[in-house]
Order: structure tokens, then C-alpha cells, then sequence
């Protein structure tokens, strides 16, 4: 029909034909939106929780207990984290986040946000690591420090680009590994990260999954991401437990909190990010 | 075991990150210097401390080696000749010869998203596992909790009706998805030991079976 | 021993939008722990607004509430410089009382 | 005399003639912060029946009623999570109560709107299943009611 219009189209004169043509826009826009109402997909019965519960963050009682964390002597050595370095100097939590992950002199080692706090807590507050990693991730039983400080430090990058660096060679090397890592297919499953982050407007179930090969959707999911507040687990989840999780839903043993490999693929998705502005803590589902 | 372990370890200790420090020191130009691809699988190894047998996962077969396409990479004739090849070799059939099984025990299957999965070094323990099905695809026209990674498959059968080469294909298809289309996303799962021939048969009885609510009128 | 509510408000045209994060298990009782022991039932029961000194919302909960609460109300003839109080208690005789400012 | 006042006398005499140990209704009034508090409505929280909740409100000849409004989702990604607001246009709404009809313990809240507090009420609930939520709202001394169904769905891959 619309190939019958088009030609009628040509028969008529100039002014005729805008008429004409803005006529058929509006029958083809009309049509359109027509479609778009009778398509039911699953998302719009959805759309009106994830709407309400974007407006409240329960992410935002995480942030104010990472900040009382943080500034509180805690620890064997009764010390608080205000003289740890995240990359901006000695206790500089604002805008630390944006320029993570980070190569840092005294380790010799790139680290994200999290190892970095692994380092501050164990040399300047005196825990023992395995006694952190342990409670790494919060439960309904016991909640987790570190998920509480990275809710802080995330936050107190907000309205801030993401802006890593990757000027020390060691960082380029982790982007440039994170990159392979993140193609490299494995497991039982076969997965690689790019199975499922490769394209734009697919979901696993009712699930969204950014496409981390575009610059606005990896933006996007960087800079709002994690941090976020689980609704299913009632708790703030960090990067790492996102890694954590991607990797058990792959069928892939426990991936070992703070390995290079997930330093690796995080410098990769935080550094394609850059430019977003940061907006933490996210929420999920 | 033991041999394994120390291996696994010693490939890590081993790996490049200390030559990385070695060559950080030089300049910008490290990084073409390293084989980040090494580097890579050197980072996989340190990454995961479960048994070896768990920790074998991570390691790569040949053709999931060739199907880890960077973007700016695409598969030769001779990768594709080598995926294609390995995949159709896997396939293995049911005892009973029948490529069709039980429609609601597939049912069940293919909406169940779980199996084999490790916590704590520990696997899922599940009396089977699910075949994930709807974790990409639409089945059931009324399945509201479906995902989209993969092909719609409302009205399997209608479409393409149950011919034996179909259900031939379907099986196959399940079975090592990689035989016809080399590299796709869908998991291998039955050369993988996912699912076993007789789950297969029965997903594809589900695909196929005109009593089936994927071929509702 | 309860942490700090979050309270935000939006003042428009006299009217006065509360928002409010409270962080609580609101635990029902059905929940097992990592050892296998249940959870006893703890949440909270009693959520009240003040407006000055003004009981304006007078709520009741139950254990159905989710895990770190959110509510929401709104109020009618609110002005700059009012104040709002929120309190909880619950079935465990905590309680918390948290207040803000109106501002424009 | 408001519904929830005169529960609190109802339910501070049964206290009293039982003996009620624990969470006792007279306590809870005396340590509110306003002698208006509420006592808390233990029959109708208690009660795993719709019918009773109904009957512990007052509430069994509800009206059905268009003027009330329910925002939630129809399908729900996460069962701890489940936003749902409300918005009654019925005049001189004084309480909204909210039913998940399948919980364990339908009742989910109850709030009484006083001195300027609009007929608007949000919060997020659990929900063990799906179900049909139901909205009481008492404006005037009369009950009204609206209901929506939310599906409950398990998400991620499992």
C-alpha cells in the first residue's frame, strides 16, 4: 500500500506532494504507535516497579554506613581509613572511584576499588584478609564492610566522568588482557562475557543486558551499575560480586575476590566507559 | 592430582605478571611487548581455587580456543572446516534409537534455568539438570519469565513441521549447536555433558509434539 | 543500636513530598539461617509522621513490609521551615526517631 | 471515633481480661510518641484469611470503587520487592489498608491519614506468590475497595 502511495506521490505537483507526503508520515507514524501499544511485550508489565523502584535507593543507608565506616578508628590497629590512598592521595575518597581501577606504586600492582581497600584494611587497620574476603559479600545474617565503603566511595565519585587513566603501562596491560578476557569463551557452557553483553536489547529472561560493545550502553551500565542495591539479595553488591555472579552463572568455579583476572576485565569495561557521569549506587532487580 | 594442583600453581607464579613488572619500567610500549593473550590465560589459572577437576572448566578446548573472536577477527575457512567437523563427531544418539522423547518431561526442562552451578567449591546439588532453554528463548507463547538471546521458538512445529530430518536436525542442533552454525552463542550442551541424549529427545518431543504448548493453535 | 532513616522531602505549591529509607531486617519468622536455626520474627510494627507536633500518618506494619523499608507519604499545608519526625518501633521494643527540615 | 481508636479500646479490654504477655497493645500506646498512635491491629495481622482481616477492619461490605487508584507492576521481578502505590479520590479518606491475598499473613499494612496527610500511601511489600492485592480505603465511615493482580516471577537464569 505504501509503495502504491509513494508512486501516486510522483504524479502530484511539489505542493501537493508535501501535503501529501505529511499525510502518509502521519498515517505510517499512527500505524506505528498503533504496533507499539499492541505489542505486549514482557518489559512493559514491568516498566512500572523498575520506575518506582528507581525513586527510593535503600543503596543510600549503605552510603552513610561506608562513610561512618570509613572515618571510624576500626580494627586490631584501631586506625580509621583516612590515611588510606585510593589513587588521589592519603584519605581522598572524592572522585577516587572515577580513575579506578589504578596502577599503585606500593603494591607494584594495578588494583580496583575493592583490592585497593583490601590493601588499606589489612595494613592500616591490622584485619586479617582471609578474615575480610570471607565476609566480602553481605548476607541476610551478617552484613559486609566493604560493601558498605564501596557504596561510599562509589557515591562520592557522583557527577564526575568516568576518567581512567591507563597511563602507566601495567594499567594498558590489564586493559588489553581484560579485553581478550572478555571474548574468551569457556565452561560447560561455553560462554565468553560477550555471549551475553554483545548486543543491544537482549535479556536473559526478563533480565536487560547492556551491550558492552556500545560506548552509551557500557557508559550507562559502568556509571549506574555497581555499587547497586539488589533488591533479590537486600544488600548493596559490589563489581566484584557481579563478576562473582556472571562467573557461577557460566558454571565457572568461585572466582577468587580480587584476582587479576577481574581487575583485568573491570579496567577494560571502566576505561570504555569514560566520559559517563557516575551515579552511585545503582539499583537492580 | 597433586601433579595438577602444583601445576596450575606454578603456571601462575610462573606467569607474566612479574615479567610485566620487569618490563614496566621501560615505557608505554609494554604492552606490545607482552603477549597479553598469554598473560590472559595466565590470569585465568590465578583466578579460581577449586579442585582441578572444577578447575579444568576454565581451561579451553580447541574450539572454543577458535570461537573466542576478538571484534576485529572473523573465523577462517579452516577454523569453521575444524568447529564444524569436532561438533558433528560429538553428537551422540539415545539408547532407543528415539529422537523424541516424553513433551512434558521437556517441559520441565526447558524452563528449568539451574544445574551444575559451584558455591563454595561445591556443585548445585540437583537430581538433574535443566536445560535453560527459556533463559534465551521464547517457547511456550505463554511463558512470561523468557529471555531473547536466542530465536523466538513459539509454533516450532508449525512452521517447520515433524518430518524426521527435522527432528533429526532439532536433536542435532541441541545436541552441538556448533555442528551447523559454528561459533553461535548457543552452549553445546549435549557435547558438553549438560544434558543428557534421553533430556535431549525429551526437549525435543516439546519442540516438536502438536499436543505441546509450543504448537498451541 | 538502629542506624539513621533517610529521609527526603520535596516541598511544591504547600504540599510536601516525604520519602523515607529505613534500614531494618523486617525478618518473618520463616527465614532459616546459614546454620539452619529460624530467624525469629522482628519488624517493624509501628511507623508514625509528625508534622510539628502533629500526628499526620499513623502506621501499622506487618512482617509483609520488605527488608529495608521504604514508605512514602505526602502532606497537605506544609511550609519552609516545618518539621517532620518520623519514628519506628518494632516487635523487639526498638525504636528510632529521625527528623527533617522543609526547605524550598 | 476513628476505626483504629476504636480497636485500641477493643483490644486493650482483651488484653486486659487475657493477660497478654509480650508484645502487649496497652504497652505499644503508652510508648508511642503521640497518645493518638494507633494500636497495633493483632487480630487482623495475625489472621492467615482474607475474610477475617475484612472482619478486623470493619471493612466486609466494602464497595468496589474506581476512584481508587493502584500503581504497581503487573509483573514482578523480585517477590521481596514489590512497590505499590496508592492513590484514593474518594472524598474525606481517613485509612487505607493493604491485602496480599496469598501471603502467609494477608495483612500487610494499615495507615491511618490525619491533619492534612493526602489519601496517598507507598511502600514496598513481599510476596511469597503471585496474587490479587487488595486496597481497603475508609473514607466518610464506609469502606471501599480496588484490587490488582501482580505476577510473580523468578528472575535471572533460574
Amino acid at each position: 500500500m505504501l509503495i502504491s502511495l509513494f508512486f501516486r506521490c510522483r504524479l502530484l505537483n511539489k505542493q501537493k506532494q508535501a501535503g501529501f507526503l505529511a499525510m502518509v508520515l502521519m498515517l505510517f507514524l499512527s500505524l506505528a504507535s498503533g504496533l507499539a501499544q499492541s505489542l505486549e511485550t514482557p518489559q512493559d508489565g514491568l516498566a512500572i516497579g523498575r520506575q518506582l523502584l528507581a525513586e527510593d535507593n535503600p543503596g543510600d543507608l549503605w552510603t552513610e554506613r561506608g562513610k561512618r565506616l570509613f572515618h571510624s578508628n576500626r580494627g586490631p590497629k584501631n586506625k580509621s581509613l583516612e590515611t588510606c590512598d585510593l589513587g588521589l592521595g592519603p584519605g581522598i575518597t572524592k572522585g577516587a572511584f572515577a580513575q579506578l581501577p589504578r596502577y599503585f606504586n606500593d603494591t607494584k600492582s594495578v588494583q580496583d576499588l575493592e583490592s585497593r581497600l583490601l590493601t588499606c584494611m589489612v595494613e592500616i587497620q591490622g584485619f586479617a584478609r582471609a578474615e575480610l574476603i570471607s565476609r566480602r559479600f553481605g548476607t541476610l545474617d551478617q552484613d559486609s564492610d566493604i560493601e558498605a565503603l564501596v557504596a561510599f566511595i562509589g557515591s562520592d565519585s557522583n557527577n564526575l566522568p568516568m576518567n581512567i587513566g591507563l597511563s602507566h603501562p601495567l594499567e594498558r596491560v590489564m586493559y588489553e588482557t581484560g579485553k581478550i578476557l572478555f571474548y574468551r569463551r569457556s565452561g560447560p557452557l561455553d560462554f565468553a562475557c560477550m555471549t551475553c553483553h554483545g548486543e543491544t536489547g537482549k535479556r536473559v529472561r526478563l533480565q536487560d543486558l547492556p551491550n558492552m560493545t556500545k560506548k552509551e550502553e557500557i557508559q550507562q551500565a559502568v556509571t549506574t551499575g555497581w555499587p547497586a542495591y539488589r533488591g533479590t539479595h537486600s544488600t548493596v553488591r559490589t563489581m566484584q560480586h557481579r563478576l562473582s555472579d556472571c562467573n557461577w552463572q557460566m558454571r565457572l568455579p568461585d572466582l577468587n575476590y580480587a584476582s587479576d583476572l577481574s581487575v583485568a576485565i573491570t579496567t577494560f569495561l571502566n576505561y570504555s566507559a569514560n566520559g559517563g557521569l557516575i551515579k552511585l549506587p545503582g539499583v537492580r532487580r | 592430582m597433586k601433579a595438577i594442583t602444583d601445576q596450575w600453581v606454578r603456571g601462575y607464579r610462573l606467569g607474566a605478571i612479574p615479567l610485566l613488572l620487569f618490563f614496566s619500567a621501560c615505557s608505554q610500549w609494554t604492552a606490545s611487548f607482552i603477549d597479553v593473550r598469554s598473560n590472559a590465560e595466565t590470569m585465568v589459572m590465578g583466578a579460581y581455587s577449586a579442585t582441578p577437576e572444577l578447575n579444568q572448566r576454565a581451561v579451553q578446548d580447541p574450539s572454543q580456543k577458535i570461537c573466542s573472536l576478538m571484534p576485529d577477527e572473523s573465523l577462517t575457512q579452516d577454523q569453521m572446516t575444524f568447529v564444524t567437523d569436532a561438533a558433528k563427531h560429538s553428537v551422540s544418539y539415545p539408547n532407543s534409537g528415539h529422537l523424541t522423547g516424553d513433551w512434558k518431561k521437556g517441559a520441565e526442562l526447558v524452563a528449568d534455568g539451574t544445574g551444575q552451578r559451584i558455591v563454595n567449591g561445591q556443585i548445585e546439588k540437583l537430581a538433574r539438570n535443566g536445560a535453560l532453554c527459556n533463559n534465551c528463548h521464547q517457547i511456550d507463547p505463554k511463558e512470561v519469565n523468557a529471555g531473547n538471546l536466542g530465536p523466538s521458538l513459539v509454533g516450532y512445529a508449525k512452521l517447520r513441521g515433524r518430518s524426521e530430518t527435522v527432528i533429526r536436525y532439532t536433536y542435532e542442533k541441541i545436541y552441538n549447536a556448533w555442528a551447523f552454525l559454528p561459533c553461535s552463542n548457543m552452549p553445546r550442551l549435549g557435547a558438553n555433558h549438560f544434558l543428557t541424549p534421553e533430556q535431549i529427545a525429551d526437549v525435543v518431543a516439546y519442540l516438536t509434539d502438536p499436543q505441546s504448548p509450543v504448537n498451541a493453535p | 543500636m538502629a542506624e539513621p532513616m533517610k529521609i527526603r522531602a520535596t516541598l511544591k505549591n504547600n504540599m510536601a513530598e516525604i520519602r523515607v529509607l529505613v534500614a531494618h531486617p523486617m525478618e518473618t519468622g520463616q527465614r532459616k539461617d546459614a546454620t539452619g536455626a529460624i530467624v525469629p520474627t522482628h519488624f517493624i510494627h509501628s511507623m508514625t509522621v509528625h508534622l510539628n507536633e502533629t500526628l499526620v500518618y499513623d502506621g501499622q506494619w506487618s512482617q509483609a513490609i520488605s527488608r529495608n523499608p521504604v514508605f512514602a507519604l505526602r502532606i497537605k499545608g506544609a511550609k519552609i521551615g516545618d518539621k517532620v519526625v518520623v519514628h519506628w518501633m518494632d516487635n523487639k521494643n526498638d525504636k528510632r526517631n529521625d527528623e527533617i527540615t522543609l526547605q524550598a | 471515633m476513628n476505626l483504629f481508636r476504636r480497636q485500641f479500646l477493643r483490644l486493650t479490654s482483651v488484653v486486659g481480661a487475657l493477660g497478654v504477655t509480650g508484645l502487649s497493645a496497652l504497652e505499644l500506646v503508652l510508648q508511642a510518641p503521640s497518645a493518638l498512635a494507633a494500636v497495633w491491629n493483632k487480630p487482623g495481622f495475625e489472621s492467615k484469611v482474607v475474610e477475617e482481616v475484612m472482619k478486623s477492619l470493619g471493612a466486609t461490605n466494602a464497595q468496589p470503587s474506581a476512584e481508587i487508584h493502584i500503581n504497581a507492576p503487573d509483573i514482578a521481578e523480585n517477590g521481596a520487592v514489590v512497590p505499590i502505590e496508592v492513590t484514593s479520590r474518594i472524598n474525606n479518606t481517613q485509612s487505607i489498608a493493604l491485602i496480599a491475598e496469598k501471603n502467609p499473613f494477608p495483612l500487610a499494612a494499615q495507615v491511618e491519614l490525619l491533619n492534612g496527610a493526602e489519601p496517598y500511601f507507598y511502600v514496598r511489600i513481599k510476596m511469597g506468590q503471585t496474587s490479587r492485592i487488595q486496597v481497603l480505603v475508609k473514607a466518610d465511615g464506609k469502606f471501599y475497595t480496588a484490587h490488582k493482580e501482580i505476577k510473580i516471577t523468578i528472575g535471572g537464569c533460574g
